[in-house]
């Protein structure tokens, strides 16, 4: 049987995928910050499934854990600290990649990412 | 004594504040700014005084009250104290000279600001992995939101280019840091050791090492980069450049001792690769950020190469090492950003604009040199002891990319600055006045530059002052630059005699004395010819100063290092003064190239010489030294390079020519002699210790046939200054071949015949420069005539001509005599008679120089021409009075050139009287002198008495087939003198060398357009050459 | 006399050199020819024997007439036996022999020839036309007397003379030289404004200094 | 022996020198008015031409370099005879040639000609600098086989004192170079046609192209002192080829008739040949004489030759 | 030919027509048309050769009569093209740009006759005559003997004899008798 963390690894795995494939693959610039998310949104849920401790409760230490012996009831917590502040910083990145998006709009008009090669070589 | 993790708190909360700060007027929200930034600066200056003079142990600073792995935990130790000094002036003079930008645009961005400088701090102190990543993402995402300081098209899509890298990146490593906790449970740098990643947990460090390294900007994932460099505002593309990929070149640097052996040779191939590629595609860049970028990310890569590669030397060396990469390109990236901020003209060719304001073409002069890596700036250290290092653990691959790379860098450099130079301004739009912020921030760099670079040679080398002299010399005459010329010009020769009765001295050897005779006498005479200048004349004595202490440098140098930097000092100042010619933008490029090459061939071949046993001067101690094979060639042909032996001889034509007119004479009668001194010495040291193939044989074959080219290419010049060029080429392949003979003769005839060269070729320069001076002209068809207008210059030339082709009586004859003796005592007949070609080749050109200019048809605007002026004519003179000093008492050269000679070998001449006596002749020039002026003077006289009534005509009075002349140009026969001989020659006379070097330019010019059209300017792209990237180097990495 | 003077007087010996623009003067020389007189009497027989028995003859065939010198020249009548020899150049030349008719663009370059031979020199007139104009003596554009323009030697009469006829003259100016009675070079400067005006009337077109040195 | 004893035997040989070259010239015409079916010029007639051309009573000269120039050319020639030893073993014929060995007479042959060339240069006529410049061309081209035979004799005899040179040849006629060395003579003799301008390589005074060249604007006592010179220097080149490749002489009969057979070489080559083009010239030498002179190295360096 | 005389009938008024031998024909043309037939010959007919301009003065009919004389390589056929121009103050079309080397007759033709061709080029060039002043010699009206005789300097005693008359005279005195010589006119 397959166990939750392995599907929530294979479910991080195939949503990292497709975001990075909707990077590849879109030209609208809405879509690739989409993209951007999804891939992000995989990455957490990666993180998650390897913290991710079998039978265990979430790493807060409230009346049904308390603090003595929380080592064996809670799930590691670091890799959920982690998620927290990636979840932040993924925020932060979209909705910067959002302004720009917004920003490339009202200069150019256009939402194509094949309109904005002029650089290169 | 303040802790560092203030800087992260007081960045903060200025942070935080500035926005209501803001409220109450930018003025003191731009005071709170710079004053945080001043605070952090001084905070690392003082902590790194505290480590460097106190020797402070280092801080480790435990956060939240915990001690490490349970919280995070910094630390500030020399290292970081050092990344962070040069991270923390470059946040603050970017943020000056972002100055006004500030002043315009939104409180966000100075916020924006201080979180990126805040967060480089953290990044190069944490130790923390995850902590790590944070502050990469708030540096990323500041940079990002930055990047729009300037709201341009293309400024706002690179920058969303960088965000679809910077994410995916970010990605990668974010993945990597869980998957380390995951393997070694701890994500705390202290406590993760290499072993913990056996096996599997190869994976999660290869998607941290390579998210990092992503983010340095390999070839070919770097796209994105490239349109950042270019689009994104100067100021914050400084920041971008050094400041991100100093804090990120820092933390692959704390990774290293994580990483296996695999990792750290495809890491460090993969920085060689891209130092190696980007070099290249800089080659057909024209716009002048991307150019910056491409050097950026070589330079990023050079960094990288410089971490993995030098693992095994000693710490001292590989601190130089990495340390003098890595400020060498912080300085002088950031100066050039900024500077193409100053300037605005994205092509190249605009920036001729910086012609208007010396201060900024100065620092612009600096930071290039700086960043090709010319003493004294820290790229040079760096790179001379890469170079060791490379050696000793045999990595020639990687010296070979490094070496080459290198010299594509330095060509798109030095392309730029030529054109910056010499490229006409009046079309282009002036430099709006610039803000005083801007160039403080620019100039304090270059302060630092050459503070950081003094250091290196006081504290690291200790160096005497002898050695900086002539850099020295260059900046106190620049500061006197106010003077006029002629004032300069005394002071110089002052500074030269004064150098002169210093050096003399310590030259303890005959040779050495020679050579300074030639080096620093020649040049004092030539400095005469210089004092005819007018003006200001900026800049020129400086340099010329510094070429003729650097001369002399390199006769006391006494190790390998010392030679080298006084080679590389006489390449910069000859650089230099060849870039003064009107048109010298290509030909000093050509030089700076080849120069370059050959430079980049004697560090090679220094570094595989053992090491000095002696503490006398480098020409002594050589004797006892057993050069490698490898190193004998790679050093002869460095040296050849500069003596302009056939093949790489492309440069020299056009350095003479184009050249000022009087500066050829020191590049032809002096600059050449230092090739030969350093084959000189190669050869001294392989008198005792024959290198197992014969090399010399094949360079006294390289030398006759440079005698022999050289002489029939300059039968086929119009132009008298190249004409003598290659006949320079020719008479110094006479000394070539002469040396390579490695027998007593064959040395006394090379010395002789280049002490003479000296003499004559310096005369006959300064001669032609008279004319030039008068004519305003070089091509020799469009004068003749002038005997009539310039009879002293025309004397000159006369003398001249006839001791260049070595017909008795003059002093040119014993050189000949020497050689043809000395070649057929050696047994190299076939070479003899290939000299003896070459020398009755010299005739053509040489009566074609004196024919075309000055017999023949005198044109009609050349009727009132004055003669030159006296400035010109006092050192021909003075040679000229060598040369006949010399012609009559030739045993005042001979002898003490024998005994020199004799330190090495058995003498092969003896001196009876007047006479000298060989093995197979004997020649008494003082005889010969008397017999010709008796045998002169009698058909002389016998004409003067039978001549009957003798009528002085004028120049139209010939017989011209019953015809008259119609005009003096139709009539003065110049013009493709040897057209008949060119025809017989046939192919043999196309210039293949030419071609051939022309070929590999072309070559590596579309080589470099061919891998540049990996950069699509397609985002999407760029995100694919990553992910594909990462494969590739998973695939070879072979992690498992 | 005082300096002034002198350079006074010089100006006045010099040529004016009128046919030529102001900017071409310079070019040329402009100094009068002067007679040069025989040495002393013997040490001239002695040089004028030398002289008559090595003749440089001025390769210039001037008209119709030099066709006669080729025969001249080659084995059939051999001239060099008599020490007679072509020179190309008329600086080296002794004997200019002029070969017939001379239209007045010819005499231009005759003159010239002539002036740029060294003295002593000698000219032999070969044919009818340099005597009277021969068959073209109403032709508009060739001269009927060459010793109005230049000082002749020796006349060979006939159209054309054959070379048997030249060798005649050649011996005849032979004996000339040898009595000393060639003084074509010292009659040319002491006449030469009478010289000068003839050739300058029918010289439309002087493009040339008055002397050519 | 004084010095002024030295000078003295050298004006005698000079004039000995001097007559024999001119009346040589004589003879030259003589023959080949001969093959052309001529009577020729007396014998004497260089004597007569020479007389003539100093009588002139008037010259013009172009400038002090026109007028150095014949000076220079005769000093080049007088140089040249001046350093070979005549006769072996003949004080009045050793001239001073214990001033310098074989290479000081090679490189003195170009002291002449350099100096004409520039005094032809100011005549400003520019027949001059194109017959100079041909002329150069072809010297650096015959040069190339003729130093190949020196150097060869160089090698053979270990020596380029000329003087010993011909001693090593005494001792019968097998011992001349012509014999122990036949490339090497080869190759010089071949060269002596260009060094002599006689056709197929007379492109230097081309009459009929560039009327006689270089001295076209001489005239007069320049002329003559240029016509000096011929004689003169033509006795000096023959001396230096017997010296090297014929045993030299040891008196003035044995030295008459080897230069004169020598002559007489490039005087038959010379009236059966037409003129060269200049190019053809230049390639001409360039080529097989070239490779014969190799040959000779190759051949007394490697396979022995006769010492 | 008759074909090529039609077709330039054709297209042009021919004033006359001569066939002087089977490879040598003239045709006249006016003044206006010269060009026009002259290109049309060159281009159409392949006459492209010019072998010469040449000019006769009939002083009597004050005219000049040009005759550009060309020659075809197909056929071997030389055509002349005649012109009468007026002889006061000749001026005739220059040819120059159809035959390039036709400027060279023209300034030979301009020297001689004082024929102008506007727009030739070196036309005012001296062609032989260097500084000719006088009337050009070509012209029948110009005295060439009073002209050799005001300029050049006649030596005295000259006598002059019709060659005929006189050699008949002096040399052949038997001329009518001789059996060897022949003459057709006699």
């Amino acid at each position: 049987m397959i166990s939750i963390s392995m599907l929530s690894l294979i479910l991080g795995i195939a949503l990292l995928i497709t975001g990075i494939f909707a990077m590849l693959t879109r030209k609208n610039l809405i879509r690739i910050v989409i993209g951007f998310s999804i891939a992000d949104t995989g990455t957490h849920i990666i993180i998650v499934s390897l913290g991710y401790l079998r039978g265990r409760t979430a790493p807060i230490i409230d009346r049904a854990v308390n603090a003595a012996d929380a080592v064996q009831k809670v799930v590691d917590p670091i890799p959920s600290a982690l998620v927290l502040t990636a979840i932040v910083i993924g925020l932060a990145v979209t909705a910067v990649m959002l302004s720009f998006v917004v920003e490339m709009y009202r200069k150019n008009r256009s939402l194509s990412i094949d309109d904005y090669q002029e650089l290169k070589w | 004594m303040v802790s560092p993790i203030y800087i992260l708190i007081l960045s903060l909360a200025a942070g935080f504040l500035l926005s209501i700060i803001d409220r109450g007027g930018r003025k003191i929200s731009l005071a709170v700014f710079y004053g945080v930034l001043a605070f952090n600066t001084a905070l690392i200056i003082d902590w790194t005084y505290r480590f460097v003079f106190l020797h402070a142990p280092t801080l480790v600073i435990n956060t939240a009250g915990f001690s490490a792995p349970v919280s995070i935990n910094l630390e500030l130790g020399m290292i970081q104290a050092f990344v962070l000094v040069f991270t923390n002036l470059t946040g603050l003079l970017a943020a000056v000279f972002l100055f006004r930008k500030f002043m315009e645009s939104k409180v966000s961005s100075l916020i924006l600001y201080l979180l990126l400088v805040m967060s480089v701090n953290g990044l190069v102190m944490t130790r923390d992995l995850f902590n790590m990543f944070v502050f990469l993402e708030i540096l990323s995402i500041s940079t990002y939101a930055l990047t729009t300081i300037t709201r341009t098209k293309t400024s706002l899509s690179a920058g969303f280019k960088y965000m679809m890298a910077g994410s995916v990146a970010s990605i990668f490593f974010l993945m990597g840091v869980v998957f380390v906790y995951h393997f070694t449970g701890n994500l705390n740098l202290d406590f993760i050791h290499a072993d913990q990643f056996a096996g599997t947990g190869l994976v999660a460090l290869f998607m941290l090492t390579m998210a990092v390294f992503i983010e340095l900007k390999p070839f070919p994932a770097n796209g994105w980069a490239l349109d950042v460099y270019q689009s994104v505002d100067s100021g914050i593309v400084s920041v971008i450049a050094v400041i991100n990929s100093a804090a990120i070149g820092f933390v692959f640097y704390r990774l290293i001792p994580l990483m296996p052996q695999s990792f750290l040779t495809v890491f460090g191939a993969a920085g060689v690769i891209t130092f190696f590629f980007s070099n290249m595609m800089g080659l057909k860049q024209k716009n002048a950020k991307r150019l910056l970028g491409y050097s950026s990310i070589g330079h990023m890569g050079l960094l990288m190469a410089s971490i993995v590669f030098t693992i095994g030397a000693p710490s001292t060396v590989r601190y130089l090492i990495i340390g003098g990469f890595f400020v060498n390109h912080l300085v002088a990236k950031a100066g050039l950003f900024w500077l193409s901020g100053i300037v605005r003209q994205e092509n190249i060719r605009g920036w001729a604009v910086l012609k208007n304001n010396r201060l900024l073409l100065v620092l612009f002069g600096v930071f290039i040199f700086a960043l090709s890596g010319f003493p004294p700036f820290a790229g040079f250290w760096a790179k001379w002891e890469f170079v060791k290092v490379l050696i000793e653990s045999r990595m020639f691959f990687v010296l070979g990319a490094v070496l080459t790379g290198s010299l594509f860098e330095l060509i798109f450099l030095f392309r730029w600055l030529t054109i910056t130079v010499k490229e006409d301004e009046t079309q282009l739009e002036k430099i709006t006045t610039p803000d005083s912020g801007s160039v403080f921030a620019t100039s304090v760099f270059a302060l630092l530059a050459t503070v950081v670079a003094a250091g290196v040679m006081k504290y690291f080398y200790n160096f005497g002052w002898v050695q900086t002299l002539p850099a020295a010399a260059a900046l106190i005459v620049y500061l006197l630059d106010f003077l006029p010329s002629k004032l300069k010009g005394f002071v110089s020769l002052g500074a030269v005699a004064a150098y002169g009765y210093y050096i003399y001295p310590l030259l303890e050897s005959n040779l050495q004395l020679f050579f300074g005779v030639i080096f620093i006498v020649g040049s004092a005479i030539n400095i005469i010819s210089t004092l005819n200048r007018k003006n200001q004349n900026r800049g020129f004595y400086g340099f010329l100063l510094m070429m003729i202490f650097s001369f002399g440098n390199l006769l006391i140098a006494s190790t390998y290092l010392e030679f080298f930097l006084s080679w590389e000092f006489m390449t910069i100042s000859s650089f230099l003064l060849i870039l003064r010619g009107q048109k010298a933008q290509r030909a000093s490029l050509l030089y700076m190239i080849f120069s370059t090459a050959g430079a980049y061939l004697l560090m090679t071949g220094f570094s595989f010489a053992p090491a000095l046993t002696s503490t006398s001067a480098l020409m002594l101690s050589i004797e006892f030294v057993k050069l490698p094979l490898i190193s004998v060639i790679v050093l002869a042909i460095g040296f050849m390079i500069k003596a302009g032996s056939v093949g790489v001889h492309i440069w020299l034509p056009e350095a003479h020519a184009e050249a000022e007119a009087d500066v050829s004479s020191f590049i032809s009668a002096i600059l050449l002699k230092a090739g030969v001194l350093g084959l000189l010495m190669v050869a001294i040291s392989c008198i005792a210790h024959a290198p197992s193939f014969p090399v010399f044989y094949w360079i006294g074959w390289i030398g006759v046939i440079t005698a022999l080219v050289g002489a029939f290419m300059a039968s086929f010049q119009e132009d008298a200054k190249r004409l003598l060029a290659y006949s320079s080429m020719s008479q110094v392949g006479y000394v070539v071949a002469a040396l390579a003979m490695i027998t007593h003769l064959g040395w006394v005839s090379a010395l002789y015949l280049a002490f003479n060269h000296m003499m004559f070729k310096s005369a006959l320069f300064i001669a032609i420069a008279g004319v030039y001076y008068r004519t305003h002209t070089r091509k020799m068809y469009e004068m003749g005539g002038l005997i009539s207008r310039m009879p002293w210059s025309y004397m000159t030339v006369l003398i001249s001509i006839i001791a260049v082709s070595g017909v008795p009586p003059l002093s040119g004859f014993g050189a000949k005599w020497l050689i043809y003796t000395a070649f057929i005592t050696k047994g190299w007949y076939l070479q003899a008679g290939v000299l003896f070609f070459a020398s009755a080749v010299s005739f053509l050109y040489l009566y074609r120089l004196i024919h075309a200019i000055f017999l023949g048809q005198l044109k009609s605007e050349h009727q009132e021409i004055k003669e030159a002026p006296a400035w010109f004519i006092i050192p021909q003179y003075i040679f000229l009075a060598g040369i006949m000093v010399l012609s009559m008492f030739p045993n005042l050269m001979i002898r003490p050139l024998n005994s020199i000679a004799m330190h090495y070998f058995n003498s092969s001449i003896s001196i009876e009287g007047l006479t000298v006596v060989s093995d197979l002749g004997y020649w008494n020039g003082n005889f010969v002198m008397h017999i010709t002026m008796a045998i002169f003077a009698v058909p002389f006289v016998v004409l003067l008495l039978l001549r009957g009534k003798t009528q002085r005509v004028k120049q139209f009075n010939i017989v011209y087939a019953a015809e008259r002349p119609e005009s003096p140009e139709t009539t003065h026969v110049a013009y493709n003198m040897y057209a008949h001989y060119r025809k017989a020659l046939g192919g043999w006379a196309s210039p293949r060398i030419e071609n051939f070097w022309n070929g590999v330019a072309e070559w590596s010019h579309t080589l470099g357009d061919f891998f540049r059209r990996v950069y699509t300017g397609n985002g999407q792209t760029y995100i694919l050459h990553i992910i594909m990237y990462i494969v590739a180097i998973y695939v070879v990495m072979g992690v498992k | 006399m005082n300096r002034k003077h002198i350079d006074e007087i010089e100006k006045q010996m010099k040529l004016a050199n009128e046919g030529l623009p102001e900017e071409e003067r310079k070019f040329f020389a402009d100094v009068i020819p002067t007679r040069v007189d025989p040495f002393n009497k013997y040490w001239e027989q002695f040089l004028n024997w030398a002289r008559s028995r090595s003749l440089w003859m001025l390769a210039f065939g001037t008209g119709c007439g030099a066709t006669e010198l080729r025969p001249l020249m080659t084995s059939r009548f051999d001239m060099a036996r008599f020490g007679i020899f072509p020179r190309p150049t008329p600086r080296q030349a002794s004997v200019f022999v002029v070969g017939g008719y001379a239209s007045i663009k010819t005499i231009k370059r005759i003159i010239r020839s002539y002036e740029q031979m060294q003295g002593p020199k000698y000219v032999i007139a070969l044919g009818s036309c340099t005597i009277n104009g021969g068959m073209y003596y109403d032709s508009y554009n060739t001269i009927n007397r060459l010793d109005y323009y230049i000082p002749v030697d020796v006349y060979i009469a006939g159209c054309m003379p054959r070379p048997e006829a030249l060798i005649a003259g050649f011996n005849r100016l032979k004996e000339k030289i040898v009595a000393g009675e060639c003084e074509g070079m010292n009659e040319y400067t002491d006449k030469f404004d009478w010289f000068k005006k003839n050739q300058k009337e029918i010289i439309k077109d002087w493009n040339m200094p008055d002397y050519n040195w | 022996m004084s010095i002024w004893t030295k000078v003295l035997y050298a004006v005698v040989s000079v004039s000995v020198a001097t007559v024999y070259g001119l009346t040589l010239g004589g003879i030259v015409r003589k023959l080949y008015a001969r093959v052309h079916g001529r009577f020729g010029p007396p014998v004497w007639q260089p004597f007569l031409d020479i007389i003539q051309t100093y009588s002139r009573r008037v010259a013009v000269s172009h400038g002090n370099m026109f007028f150095l120039g014949p000076v220079l050319r005769l000093a080049g020639g007088l140089g040249t005879y001046l350093f070979i030893p005549v006769i072996f073993g003949s004080a009045l014929f050793s001239n001073f040639s214990m001033a310098g060995d074989l290479l000081l007479v090679m490189y003195f042959v170009f002291f002449g000609q350099l100096g004409m060339a520039l005094g032809a240069g100011q005549g400003g006529h520019p027949y001059s600098p194109l017959g100079i410049a041909r002329g150069l061309a072809q010297m650096s081209a015959f040069e190339v086989p003729f130093s190949l035979a020196v150097i060869a004799v160089a090698i053979q005899y270990n020596s380029l004192n000329i003087t010993s040179i011909v001693a090593a040849q005494q001792g019968g006629f097998m011992h001349w170079t012509l014999f122990t060395n036949p490339l090497a003579v080869i190759a010089a003799m071949i060269s002596i046609l260009g060094m002599n301008m006689h056709a197929p390589f007379s492109i230097v005074m081309a009459p009929q192209e560039i009327p006689i060249g270089p001295p076209i604007e001489m005239n007069g006592s320049f002329l003559s002192i240029l016509q000096t010179n011929r004689g003169l220097f033509a006795a000096a080149k023959l001396v230096l080829f017997m010296n090297l490749f014929f045993g030299g002489a040891t008196n003035i009969i044995e030295m008459i008739v080897k230069t004169f057979f020598i002559y007489m070489f490039s005087v038959f080559v010379g009236a059966a040949y037409p003129r060269f083009r200049p190019e053809q010239s230049f390639r001409f030498f360039l080529k097989w004489p070239a490779f014969i002179g190799v040959l000779s190295i190759i051949y007394i360096t490697y396979l022995g030759g006769a010492s | 030919m008759e074909q090529l005389v039609k077709r330039i009938n054709g297209m042009i008024h021919l004033k006359a027509y001569n066939r002087q031998r089977d490879d040598l024909f003239f045709i006249t043309v006016e003044k206006s048309q010269l060009e026009l037939v002259l290109s049309h010959l060159k281009n159409n007919e392949g006459f492209t050769h010019l072998a010469f301009l040449q000019a006769v003065d009939f002083l009597e009919d004050s005219k000049f009569q040009l005759t550009y004389m060309l020659y075809n390589y197909d056929i071997r056929v030389n055509l002349g093209v005649k012109v009468l121009i007026g002889r006061d103050k000749a001026e005739m079309t220059s040819i120059h740009k159809l035959w390039a080397h036709a400027w060279q007759y023209q300034r030979e033709l301009h020297e001689l006759f004082g024929i102008n061709f506007p727009g030739s080029p070196r036309v005012e060039e001296s062609f032989v005559l260097e500084g000719w002043e006088e009337m050009p010699p070509m012209r029948r009206d110009f005295d060439t003997k009073e002209y050799s005789e005001r300029t050049f300097y006649q030596r005295p005693g000259r006598s002059t004899n019709d060659p005929k008359e006189y050699m008949k005279e002096k040399m052949y005195k038997n001329y009518a008798a001789s059996p060897r010589i022949r003459r057709d006119d006699e």
